[in-house]
């Protein structure tokens, strides 16, 4: 076969969203590659300049699908370090929880994604079944499944529902036997290692320059957690330990968020455990003063910051959302040239993808 | 007298039409047939493993086990081709829209259209926004509206319920169209 | 009685009562006409035009058999698939008998869809790969009988068709063509892509499959279906031949393309790979022929190693037969849902490299022992 | 834009990696160097918090103080680049990570409204590379010697930058 382009997108069973990668293949094998996101922008900074401080909290929800939590929590963040506001402990408690659940149910839907890639539909079928545990608990928190519009300046919307406490440690209980059952899964599994290993490598150096984040990553071997090396909530009072590997191949971000959801069952069980009584919420002003503020918070798939800019009114001058996945694509020509057609979907699908965010 | 096996084909093509579509014989076949297929029609409903936005995440939630779409004969497959149904499940933005429209055209008659979620509906929160077309009935047909933001699963279950019944009450024979 | 005699009565009666009409009309028409309807009747009840329809009649029946079979199939694959999945499968279309009707809805929905040939296809290649697809693999099909008494036979003698298994995996063997036709004038860079795997694949794993079946012949001395059973009688190929059915079943998992080895329909890297551009019953077809070849590989592999249709008399020999086709089948899918997918080097590598080797030694197995004397 | 060819030239030579002195903390270190490196141009030195700083630069030496920032001081990671538009002009926000020493150094320039470019860092950190696309998308910021400066997240023949105040709808 001569060498030709492939368009892999927008509507490809590979790309779970909205995004196109065009590749240059000579036979099966990829000589060049070439991201194209853009095709679910919505113009969301721009939106955000006519909108009132709160309403942008449930635009921030949309942001990313997967993690919609932890964008909400990023811009309440972002402009409580405008407002200079503190946030009671009871709220950062019940935050760090709902954030830590919310990580476990984006990173099995990376795993069903990924899964239902490699051809394994059973991956799909459990993580997905798994995964409702969590939305559950979101769901008793907030009220819905997927965008929970559940953060407020200055503390969270709702204090935690009755029984919380044990159903979040029963659910703990609950995903760490089954996570077990999941590396047993894919690790016991020969063709499982044969797709991964060795494929889709991320030098260290390249990692750090091309600006990947996350799980990503420290799966380059760079131990570097927002949550550990700039506490940005109450995580320097819990006891968890950010999962390294040095492999830099699918195989090690695959294992690298493996370990991070036993991590978050750890960091749940702490915050839920050692939750203080008292407010929940603190009143916010209605104006923010002139100036900037900037949030950094470690999302499931990297390192997300925005960077707001008050003028004194109700509404933010300029809203700067930074997406770890919109980085993270632009180094996918570094891992996929050399590897072949198939390949693809294990790199891409080991990135996890959420165009959401990318595309703002 | 060149009489081709392309031509041979047009002229069985042509009396066979005339014959099926116009006479009584037609209509006949149709009322035989005509609610066996639509049986057939209405409970094998394929749609397009195609996701936008968040609504895609609760598609992809319908078709896993605890809400279990499949039960019902609805089946995600990957390409235009083969689908009945197209599930727009986000906003359109204006990169996007010629794709949409090509991928809609690629379908084989007959085919639905489901906008789930209020995006797909009027464009949601994005409805005054410089690159999200207000609405994907702007330049598809659309059938079911699903609204909810993010619909939920349990709501699209619903919707393929919905279209089932419209497909039913519209039943129509294959050769004469009635 | 077996199957031929049966058509061949059947036939014969027919022929019977048409003839008498022909002698009637010959008796009472004018001498010109009467003669030529007495010699039409005596041509048509010669012996061999009486074989020849009832061969035919037996096709007919065993594809009729054949299509019930493929419903079957894919209803229990699904339900199999719900069990592992922890969904129901097919419920609600027909809920009295288990969502049986799911498949024939369907079908019959690809049935009535609009037909769409893409503008730039190469409309010969492309109309015409289905078809050669299809009849191969039910001409494959047609050759396998269920029981000494039950499949297509061209005498009343219990033979069978000679070579009936040669002739079968010859018609197993032509699908890659099939496919790589479809692949490429769908004029599609997945299809094309699928169809170059789907041949890679399939010719490299062809030669595993045919030096297992090649120790199975010489174990039993035969290339018909009735010889190679009945050499089962004391015991089964499996157990000599333990390596050869597992290499066997290996090679017939990508044969039929199912999960570890479906590289030409990947569904997440080329969308659905060589049937992309294929909508309609085109695509009903495909997706009949997959399971009619799962069938097929299925039946082959009992008929192969795991004694046909022997077995304790309390069912007919043809319900042993389909139990265990179904059983080989359901091994299969397992191995389908519970799997994933081999990158395109790794599955000529395990091809190559591991198969083929291990056929080899299957066959040195067999021939030691036939030369000790054992078979 | 005669200082252009200057400002973006070769990699500086000569520069070392900036010594730190017994007891001194990371933040002062890099505070030292940026203001002994680019004494005329770098104003505005604050600490916003623990860890974090922020510094204004000319667009002139952007490049040059990137250089230093990348190769002695161990910033090894470019977090984000947001364009900011004000009355008088656009400015560019950089965020910069050092993973070793836990730092985030905010590196303000700015650019009058006529003329809106600046050197692009993308051959520094590969991670620029498409944000500046994207600051090139939607608010109209040129980056000289960038590798390919396209719409990014527009279709082609878009012709606004939607971010700029004067865009409305």
């Amino acid at each position: 076969m001569a060498e030709m382009w492939i368009n892999m997108g927008p509507q490809h069973p590979m790309t779970h969203g909205l995004w196109n990668l065009r590749i240059k293949v000579d036979g099966e094998t990829i000589i060049d590659a070439e991201p194209e996101v853009g095709y679910l922008h919505r113009g969301i900074e721009k939106l955000c300049e006519s909108k009132t401080y709160t309403q942008i909290i449930p635009i921030a929800d949309r942001l990313c699908y997967g993690a919609s939590l932890s964008w909400s929590h990023l811009y309440c963040v972002t402009v409580e370090d405008l407002l200079g506001l503190e946030v009671p402990p009871r709220a950062e408690y019940i935050r760090v929880a709902a954030l830590e659940m919310q990580r476990i149910a984006s990173h099995l839907m990376w795993l069903a994604a990924y899964a239902a890639d490699l051809g394994a539909m059973i991956g799909f079928i459990y993580s997905m079944r798994d995964r409702e545990v969590f939305i559950d608990l979101l769901q008793a928190l907030s009220g819905s499944r997927i965008t929970y519009n559940f953060p407020r300046f200055g503390g969270v919307a709702h204090d935690i529902p009755p029984n919380f406490e044990r159903d979040s440690l029963r659910a703990c209980d609950y995903m760490e036997k089954r996570l077990k059952e999941y590396e047993d899964l894919y690790e016991g599994s020969k063709v499982f290692m044969l797709r991964n290993e060795g494929v889709g490598l991320l030098k260290k150096e390249d990692a750090m320059n091309l600006g990947v984040t996350g799980p990503s990553l420290r799966a380059s071997g760079v131990r570097y957690d927002l949550r550990k090396d700039m506490p940005y909530s109450v995580y320097q009072e819990l006891d968890f330990e950010p999962a390294t590997h040095k492999d830099g191949d699918c195989y090690a971000r695959f294992k690298v968020r493996m370990d991070e959801m036993y991590e978050s069952c750890k960091i749940i069980r702490q915050a839920v455990t050692k939750m203080p009584k008292g407010k929940w919420r603190t009143l916010a002003p209605r104006n923010a003063p002139e100036g900037t503020g900037l949030g950094r918070v470690e999302d499931p798939r990297g390192e997300g910051v925005m960077y707001v800019v008050g003028d004194g009114t109700d509404r933010p001058y300029r809203l700067k959302i930074r997406s770890p996945i919109f980085v993270t694509v632009s180094a996918a020509p570094k891992m996929l040239i050399g590897y072949k057609i198939a390949d693809v979907v294990a790199i891409m699908g080991g990135l996890d993808m959420c165009i959401g965010e990318s595309d703002r | 007298m060149a009489f081709r096996s392309k031509d041979f084909l047009k002229w069985c093509d042509e009396v066979l039409e005339g014959i099926l579509r116009k006479s009584p014989v037609g209509s006949g076949i149709d009322y035989v047939t005509k609610d066996f297929f639509n049986w057939a029609t209405r409970n094998s409903l394929y749609y397009l493993h195609f996701g936008i936005m968040c609504c895609a995440l609760e598609m992809a939630v319908a078709s896993a086990p605890r809400f279990d779409a499949q039960r019902m004969g609805v089946i995600a497959r990957s390409t235009p081709r083969q689908v009945d149904i197209l599930i727009v499940n986000g906003p359109v933005s204006k990169k996007l829209k010629p794709a949409l429209r090509r991928l809609y055209d690629q379908m084989p008659e007959p085919k639905w259209v489901i906008a789930m979620g209020e995006c797909a509906i009027s464009g949601g929160p994005f409805y005054n926004s410089y690159s999200v077309v207000p609405g994907v009935d702007q330049f598809i047909p659309v059938d079911i509206y699903i609204p909810g933001c993010p619909a939920r699963p349990e709501a699209l279950i619903d919707a393929f319920i919905k279209l089932q019944k419209m497909i039913k009450d519209n039943k129509k024979g294959l050769l004469t169209g009635k | 009685m077996n199957l031929f005699e049966f058509c061949y009565g059947i036939i014969h009666w027919l022929v019977d009562l048409v003839n008498h009409l022909w002698y009637w009309l010959g008796d009472h028409l004018p001498r010109v006409f009467g003669d030529f309807f007495n010699w039409a009747g005596d041509l048509a009840v010669s012996h061999g035009n009486i074989a020849l329809f009832a061969i035919l009649a037996e096709a007919v029946i065993m594809f009729v058999i054949a299509l019930v079979n493929v419903l079957n199939f894919i209803w229990i694959d699904r339900k199999w698939m719900g069990r592992m999945f922890d969904f129901y499968g097919p419920y609600y279309v027909g809920y009295r008998i288990g969502g049986w009707l799911q498949n024939l809805a369907d079908g019959i929905k690809l049935f009535v869809k609009e037909i769409i040939t893409p503008a730039k296809v190469d409309k010969l290649g492309f109309l015409i790969a289905p078809v050669i697809l299809v009849s191969s693999s039910v001409l494959a099909l047609s050759t396998i009988p269920f029981s000494p008494r039950f499949g297509v036979f061209t005498s009343d003698l219990d033979t069978g068709v000679p070579a009936g298994l040669l002739i079968a995996f010859a018609f197993f063997a032509i699908a890659p063509f099939s496919i790589l036709i479809a692949g490429w004038s769908s004029n599609n860079k997945y299809t094309l892509i699928g169809g170059m795997r789907s041949a890679a694949q399939m010719m490299s794993y062809e030669i595993p499959l045919l030096l297992c079946v090649a120790s199975v012949f010489l174990l039993s001395g035969s290339f018909g279906f009735l010889g190679v059973v009945n050499a089962q009688h004391d015991i089964w190929f499996v157990i000599p031949l333990f390596l050869g059915f597992i290499v066997f079943i290996t090679c017939l998992a990508a044969e039929v393309e199912i999960q570890p080895f479906d590289l030409p329909e990947a569904e997440a890297e080329l969308v659905e790979g060589w049937t992309t551009e294929y909508g309609g019953f085109r695509f009903g077809l495909f997706m009949m022929t997959s399971y009619l070849r799962g069938y097929v590989g299925g039946a082959l592999a009992t008929a192969l190693f795991l004694g046909g249709w022997q077995g304790p008399s309390i069912i007919p020999d043809e319900f042993w037969f389909l139990i265990k086709a179904y059983l080989v089948f359901l091994i299969i899918e397992w191995m389908r849902w519970s799997n994933m997918r081999i990158r395109v080097d790794q599955i000529l590598n395990i091809g190559w490299k591991r198969l083929m080797p291990l056929a080899m030694l299957n066959l040195l197995i067999a021939a030691a022992f036939k030369t000790m004397g054992w078979f | 834009m005669a200082e252009r060819g200057k400002s973006t030239g070769r990699p500086e030579e000569g520069l070392e990696r900036a010594p730190s002195r017994i007891g001194e903390d990371p933040e002062e270190r890099v505070i030292r160097a940026l203001l002994d490196g680019f004494p005329n141009t770098v104003t505005d030195f604050k600490k916003l918090r623990k860890g974090v700083l922020r510094a204004k630069i000319e667009r002139r030496e952007l490049y040059k103080a990137c250089k230093l920032l990348k190769d002695s001081l161990g910033f090894e990671h470019l977090s984000m680049i947001s364009a900011v538009e004000y009355d008088s002009g656009f400015e560019l926000v950089y965020h910069i990570v050092s993973y070793q020493e836990r730092l985030l150094l905010e590196l303000v320039t700015t650019t009058p409204k006529d003329d809106p470019s600046v050197d692009s860092i993308s051959s520094i950190w590969g991670g620029a590379n498409w944000q500046e696309r994207e600051s090139y998308d939607l608010m109209g910021i040129k980056f000289n010697n960038h590798p390919k400066l396209e719409r990014i997240l527009l279709p082609k023949d878009y012709v606004y930058h939607p971010l700029r105040k004067d865009f409305k709808g």
